[in-house]
């Protein structure tokens, strides 16, 4: 089954059947979600590496598909991620309220996915934009929050409508829908205009500032097991988006001189580097774990946002590096907070403590995740951020090095939080009778554990499909990788080298660690004190406001962009009640006065 | 490539050895001006050695393993470290950005270990080393940067060779508010006053170290000579010049390490946010101005 | 059979349901089933009446247009009514009223005979809001109305006065002879206005609140679906044929429309109450339907004025009978609707999904299409304004799903009888199955109004 | 000079129904609006040589008829006015049983 029509089809009826098998048993329906959404991974990753996928319709004669390099290796991240987390699925879905719909929207979503990725028609790519939209719009109210679905709803809308009126532009212009050519049709002024509306689009898929209100809120009031999904794989279509605009349309406009760069590119890898620095500041002010890790997918959005302008191979390869690090490592960190709070009830970081004691292999999920999000080596990340520091110090650009680097550093600030507070510290009593994660959730964790030191180690498969990518797409140079190694301009970085270093290392200090006297073990509660006895380990366990004195500093300026969205949505209320106190009168004089106005102005303005 | 790793090995145990004997040395010197005799130039080694014998506790397996992967870090970063322009155990591989980030997975493992002990005052440690962290590597970053952008390379050896050939200064000499910026990260990456805000011994009672003893402690004052031997080499390779053979570089050294220890000594110490907002506002700017100077205008003496 | 039956018939049996009051209900439900299949064996063309050869007499016009319209309106009313034959029997003779009117408005090929069967339906539509018990709004509704109409009627007779002729085809034919379009502006601004206060266009339609807004499961679906259908296609077919909108008045009418979508949506936007929110989002739709027409896009302006038909029968039925149930229509007290009523919310979300224009739902086939042809005809402004003022919209349909799906505190009981849940699931799955097999749509195209090819060719 | 009078009636009836609040008071000048326009249509077809359109056996040449058609549709035009008005009323009585008045100012808190 390598045609795509029969993917998607297949993913509908399969959306429909786990209907009523949920609607059976929630545990026989998600292990059909889970078997569905394998068989369509394997299908892709089977037949679409070597692009030997079947593109005919038969049964779907209005639709038109076509394979790229780029398509699929979004579409392959975003299908691993479903994978993964359909594994979560049957012990999270009984406490949902419309469990039954649930693996219905869920394979739904996917099916758009898959469609969005291969076709190469506008307005078949608009209609599976707006599928993922309202699939994935009725997921998120099954958690926490009705209003995240409306705020995601809402941005998400805005940035399709944005892209349909682009859309149109480019059909205006060109005369056609076919998304190659229509990207190679347009020029001067239309270009700029497609181009701002593509990434206005893209900002608000990929929730960066100024479009980023929705990113918290959704992430983090998501079913558990959606926000993976989110943060993995739904952000990443606005990096789509965005590497049409940056990269396909890529407008004429002023170049700046210095860093010899368009300033369309330069302004978007501003937003972007505006949208690293308020991520991480937000990030590092968050209390509940799974907002925290919203607003680092933010900053990392804020970098692929960055490698996208830098325009060149290294940056390029590096953004989409990034996605697939990123997406491994956000869902990692989302699946492992996702565990702890189906055994706990809860993500916020003051609620919990010394997670680690009892789900282990959770913890070391998320460690593995976080170094990987942070980019420290041996993991994925670290590659990435790499490649696009090669490209801002080759561009020599300064202010967005700046955000640059303090996002990097940032990282470190809030990936440390969940760790600190969630799973080290003292270990709460009223999480004594939790247990680890089931062996089916772990499965996932584990593979997830495995490629994030993959992507970290040997990078050589991986940079090779992106160099196909670059050749498709662009006229940029070829990044040049052996197994191991990586090359850019400032020279080469050899992560299997990294990796083994780091595990002779750490050798060496487990030598000396054990050739050391064995350790006295002490209860977690005996601690240096200053000799009072502390009672309740609540106490002891300091996460609440961690960086306090360094969240002081910029605690007013934090609400500044939900303030202007609350303003904005309360002054379209307030011309709203404007509009009905003028044309909605109880008063029928009113109405005359409309009536009259009209028929002088028309007479008026056709007399004169 | 068993040589390369041995050669590395051995880098990392000068590096321990020098900077030991070093600190001991600066001990003595700090304690005859405050007029004091100071200790033996090897207490340091004495003190770790006898640490490293006792028997200590443990709070549990990450209090440990994480002790273990902060060594192991910062063991491997050091592994890369080049001593002169031609010792150094990995050839090419010596990029600027694996010391920067390395380094991290030490801190990260110390971090880890801090917080698993569950005193809180390890916790407020960590937080505020972490903060000092975000103060200091932005601006130091930036001037990295510069260098980078300047010298066309990211390669520690190639950064000390593009110094040391004719024509072009060390790039302390090159470029002076970058060199600036450079000795005050330093002290703020060496914790040393008025940057000592993590450590903070009478007020948070030594911060991310409270918890420890035994061999575990032993290990992290090991750690903590490896780190600054690396951060030390690090300023010696980016902005004096490197060295050509091993004597020039223990000059070098020496002089750095006693330079900056100096200047810690007559200062206080500032609070957490007092560290945040210093850094961000002289050096960030001063490192920008260098940066623009020399890479859009191109003045570099 | 001849298409003057399907006034005649309704009319004669209203007169005839007088004395039967009982069973004037049925009575209705037999003539809608005629004329349901009398529209399939009416043949098309003009139907001259009395023997006057036109342009004198009367005459009705029968094309594939005035077909569609006459469907919808009949099987619509015959739903409408056979849904509330318990909840209100007594409205048999009215409904018949009704069918004659809308069928004779949809039919009329003469002026002054469409101000008559205005009027007429007009008079219906009173009687049939007088069943929100609120008096004084259906009070207000015939005012405005009767000064609507008198502004259509004064309209007319200018252009009588000018032409000399009332029927519409010899109407077009002498416009197209005189060929100044400036003194037309004031009868056509006249007839507009006229229309547009029954179509609910934005600055005319100040009754809309509170009849809408006071509705109930017969009243609302009756106004924002036949009511609002049957004047789409009139205003339609004035606006492709007659109107025909020219420099500055094209630009003013597509302003008033453009503007009647962004702030309608906004109004809702701002709404708190679910009765509210439904009557300006069918306002903002009546505005696009216009704003097709004008554009020319009549094919898919057709298709809208359907599916928006069937989607808020839906919505206004399923809103309305939980407002009886519960005694308010605020959304806040709405809360938690679906979870005792799956099938219908599904229905509902379908049906505002498809509103939205949604994907897999008709309604976005539709919206794309005609968006396609606005782009062609490089109307890019208004796209761009139809998009904005669809964010506004889709925020909040989404707000008043998720809050009608999603209880809070205590659950409140609604019962929807079996008959209702068909009928809907049966629009639900119809709204569902265009919008994934949109081929027999593309069959229609817009020579689906055949007025000017009467006019070219006698 | 006819149809200046019934363009005033015309606008004296919306002006009335502009000012009022009485339900009747309304009813009464959409009366007067109608008639203004019923006059209008009347004018449109009168003229002063004319004479009743009725076909006669003198021959018909030379003479000049009033249109008649307007005079039919008047005629239309008052019994649905008629109508109109009717039901008005009939709301206006309900509006009465209702709230025990005729203003619709009285009521406006009730809506």
């Amino acid at each position: 089954m390598a045609n795509i029509e029969y993917l998607l089809l297949f993913l509908v009826g399969s959306a429909v059947i786990s209907y009523f098998l949920t609607r059976l048993n929630s545990f026989i329906g998600s292990i059909f979600t889970i078997f569905a959404t394998m068989f369509v991974f394997v299908s892709l990753a089977a037949y679409g590496f070597n692009m030997n996928l079947d593109t005919t319709v038969s049964l779907l004669p209005w639709f038109s598909f076509s394979q790229t390099y780029l398509g699929f290796f979004f579409v392959i991240i975003i299908a691993f991620i479903y994978l993964m987390v359909s594994f979560f699925h049957p012990y999270f879905l009984d406490k949902y309220p419309y469990k039954n719909s649930y693996n219905l929207l869920f394979l739904l979503s996917l099916a758009g996915i898959i469609g969005a990725f291969y076709t190469d028609h506008f307005l078949q790519l608009f209609f599976f934009f707006e599928m993922i939209i309202w699939t994935t719009m009725f997921l998120i109210p099954q958690g926490k929050s009705r209003e995240a679905a409306v705020s995601y709803f809402g941005f998400s809308l805005t940035g399709s409508v944005a892209l349909l009126i682009g859309i149109f532009v480019i059909y205006q212009n060109v005369g056609r829908f076919d998304i190659q050519a229509g990207l190679a049709g347009i020029s001067g002024t239309t270009s700029v205009f497609v181009f701002v509306l593509f990434m206005i689009a893209a900002l608000a898929k990929l929730g960066t500032f100024p479009l980023h209100i929705w990113l918290p809120l959704a992430h983090g009031n998501a079913p558990h097991p959606f926000s993976p999904v989110l943060s993995g794989a739904l952000v990443k279509l606005g990096a789509f988006i965005g590497i049409l605009a940056l990269i396909k349309i890529n407008p004429i406009g002023p170049v700046i001189g210095a860093i010899d760069l368009a300033l369309g590119q330069y302004i978007i890898a501003f937003i972007g580097s505006l949208s690293i620095v308020f991520g991480t500041l937000m990030a590092i002010k968050e209390d509940d774990a799974k907002k925290l890790l919203a607003y680092s997918s933010m900053s990392h959005g804020g970098y692929i946002l960055v490698a996208f302008s830098a325009l060149n191979g290294f940056a390029f390869a590096g953004g989409l590096y990034h996605i697939l690090a990123h997406a491994l490592a956000s869902a990692g960190a989302f699946m492992a907070i996702a565990a702890v709070a189906r055994a706990t009830g809860t993500t916020k970081m003051k609620e919990l403590g010394g997670m680690i004691h009892k789900m282990p292999i959770t913890y070391l999920a998320y460690l593995i995740a976080i170094i990987s999000m942070a980019g420290i080596p041996p993991m994925g990340g670290f590659i990435s951020k790499w490649l696009i520091f090669q490209a801002v110090i080759d561009r020599g650009m300064i202010l967005i090095a700046v955000a640059v680097f303090f996002g990097s550093v940032g990282s470190f600030l809030y990936v440390f939080r969940p760790l600190a507070a969630l799973f080290l510290g003292q270990e709460f009593r009223e999480y004594k009778h939790v247990k680890e994660a089931p062996l089916l959730m772990l499965i996932p964790t584990f593979i997830i554990m495995g490629l994030n030191i993959y992507t970290g180690v040997i990078p050589k498969q991986i940079i090779d499909f992106i160099n196909n990518i670059i050749g498709e797409n662009t006229a940029f140079a070829p990044v040049v990788a052996t197994t191991f190694t990586v090359t850019a301009t400032y020279g080469t970085l050899n992560a299997g080298l990294i990796a083994l270093i780091f595990g002779v290392g750490v050798a060496i200090a487990f030598i000396i660690f054990i050739l050391m006297k064995k350790s006295r073990k002490v209860e977690l509660m005996d601690t240096y004190t200053a000799a009072n006895f502390v009672h309740d380990e609540h106490l002891l366990h300091y996460s609440v406001d961690f960086y306090a004195p360094l969240e002081r500093m910029y605690e007013k300026q934090s609400h500044w962009m939900k303030k202007f969205y609350d303003a904005l949505a309360h002054k379209v209320k307030e011309v709203g009640k404007l509009a009905k106190y003028l044309f909605m009168s109880n008063n029928i004089g009113v109405t005359l006065i409309w009536i009259l106005v009209i028929i002088v102005l028309l007479i008026g303005v056709v007399a004169l | 490539m068993i040589v390369n790793i041995l050669v590395g090995i051995g880098i990392a145990l000068f590096g321990f050895a020098l900077q030991t004997s070093i600190g001991g040395i600066n001990r003595k010197i700090v304690g005859r001006l405050q007029k004091r005799h100071g200790p033996r130039w090897y207490q340091e080694f004495i003190d770790i050695f006898k640490l490293l014998s006792k028997r200590g506790i443990s709070h549990g397996w990450i209090y440990d393993f994480g002790v273990i992967m902060a060594l192991g870090g910062i063991i491997a970063t050091a592994m890369f470290m080049p001593l002169t322009v031609d010792i150094v155990a990995f050839k090419q591989f010596d990029n600027f950005f694996i010391f920067v980030y390395l380094l991290a997975v030490g801190m990260l493992g110390m971090a880890m270990s801090a917080s698993g002990s569950g005193n809180p005052w390890a916790s407020i440690g960590v937080m505020r080393a972490l903060t000092t962290m975000l103060a200091y590597e932005v601006p130091f970053l930036i001037v990295a940067l510069t260098i980078i952008n300047v010298s066309d390379s990211s390669s520690l050896t190639a950064i000390q060779a593009f110094q040391q050939t004719a024509g072009n200064n060390w790039f302390i000499i090159a470029l002076p508010l970058g060199g600036l910026v450079g000795v005050l990260s330093l002290m703020g990456m060496l914790g040393k006053k008025p940057f000592e805000t993590y450590i903070a011994p009478a007020e948070i009672a030594s911060g991310p170290m409270v918890e420890y003893g035994g061999k575990q402690l032993g290990m992290l004052f090991i750690l903590h000579e490896i780190s600054v031997f690396i951060e030390v080499s690090l300023f010696v390779h980016l902005f004096l010049g490197g060295a050509s053979n091993i004597f020039i570089f223990l000059i070098k050294y020496f002089t750095v390490y006693t330079v900056v220890n100096l200047i810690s000594n007559v200062n206080g110490r500032f609070k957490i946010d007092q560290v945040v907002k210093f850094f961000y506002k002289w050096p960030l700017l001063l490192a920008i101005i260098q940066a623009f100077i020399a890479i859009y205008l191109g003045w570099v003496i | 059979m001849s298409a003057v039956l399907l006034i005649a018939i309704p009319l004669l049996a209203a007169f005839i349901s007088i004395l039967f009051k009982k069973y004037s209900i049925y009575l209705l439900f037999a003539v809608t089933i005629f004329n349901i299949a009398n529209v399939f064996l009416a043949t098309e063309g003009i139907i001259i009446i009395g023997g006057f050869s036109p342009p004198l007499g009367i005459s009705l016009l029968v094309d594939t247009y005035s077909k569609i319209a006459l469907l919808l309106v009949n099987a619509l009313v015959l739903v409408i009514a056979a849904l509330n034959v318990k909840a209100y029997p007594k409205y048999g003779t009215i409904l018949l009223l009704v069918v004659a009117g809308l069928n004779g408005l949809v039919l009329t090929n003469d002026l002054f005979n469409f101000f008559v069967f205005l009027e007429i339906s007009g008079i219906a539509a009173y009687l049939i809001t007088a069943s929100n018990k609120k008096p004084i709004t259906t009070f207000r509704y015939l005012v405005i109305g009767a000064i609507g109409s008198s502004l259509f009627l004064l309209g007319l007779i200018i252009l009588y006065s000018m032409f000399g002729t009332l029927n519409m085809v010899d109407m077009i034919k002498e416009i197209a002879l005189n060929n100044n379009y400036q003194e037309l502006v004031l009868p056509f601004t006249l007839m507009f206005i006229g229309l547009g206060v029954e179509a609910k266009l934005l600055p005319f339609n100040s009754w809309v609140k509170g009849i809408l807004g006071h509705s109930n499961t017969f009243s609302g679906p009756m106004i924002a679906s036949v009511y609002a259908s049957a004047m789409g296609f009139v205003l339609g077919r004035f606006i492709t044929n007659l109107f025909n909108f020219e420099g500055m008045l094209l630009t003013v009418v597509l302003v008033i429309l453009v503007a009647g979508i962004v702030l309608s949506d906004i109004m809702a936007f701002a709404s708190k109450k679910s009765r509210e929110i439904l009557l300006f989002s069918s306002v903002a739709q009546a505005s696009m339907i216009a704003l097709l027409f004008v554009n020319g896009i009549i094919i898919w302006a057709v298709y809208l004025i359907i599916a928006n038909a069937l989607s808020k029968t839906v919505m206004f039925m399923i809103i309305n009978k939980a407002q009886k149930d519960v005694g308010s229509d605020e959304v806040k007290s709405l809360q938690g609707l679906f979870a005792n009523n799956l099938v219908i919310g599904i229905i509902f979300t379908i049906a505002t999904l498809s509103v939205m224009g949604l994907p897999l739902l008709v309604g976005f086939t539709i919206k794309l299409n005609f968006l396609t042809e606005l782009a062609d005809a490089g109307q890019i402004w208004t796209i761009a304004f139809i998009l904005i003022a669809s964010v506004v919209e889709g925020i909040y349909f989404v707000k008043l799903l998720l809050k009608l799906w999603y209880p809070e505190g205590n659950l409140i009981k609604v019962n929807y009888h079996l008959s209702f849940k068909l009928v809907f699931a049966i629009i639900a799955l119809a709204l569902l199955t265009f919008g994934v097999y949109q081929a027999p749509l593309d069959k229609l195209d817009n020579t689906v109004d055949t007025v000017m090819e009467v006019v070219n060719n006698g | 000079m006819i149809q200046y009078a019934a363009i005033l009636l015309f606008v004296l009836g919306l002006y009335g129904i502009f000012i009022s609040t009485n339900t009747i008071k309304m009813l009464v000048s959409l009366n007067i609006l109608e008639i203004g326009l019923n006059i209008f249509i009347i004018s449109i077809g009168f003229n002063y040589q004319g004479i009743a359109p009725i076909l006669s056996s003198v021959s018909d040449t030379g003479l000049i008829y009033v249109d008649p058609l307007p005079q039919a549709l008047v005629l239309t035009a008052i019994v649905i006015g008629v109508g109109t008005t009717a039901l008005g009323l009939a709301f206006a009585k309900s509006i009465y049983q209702k709230y025990q008045s005729f203003d619709l100012n009285d009521m406006e808190e009730s809506l």
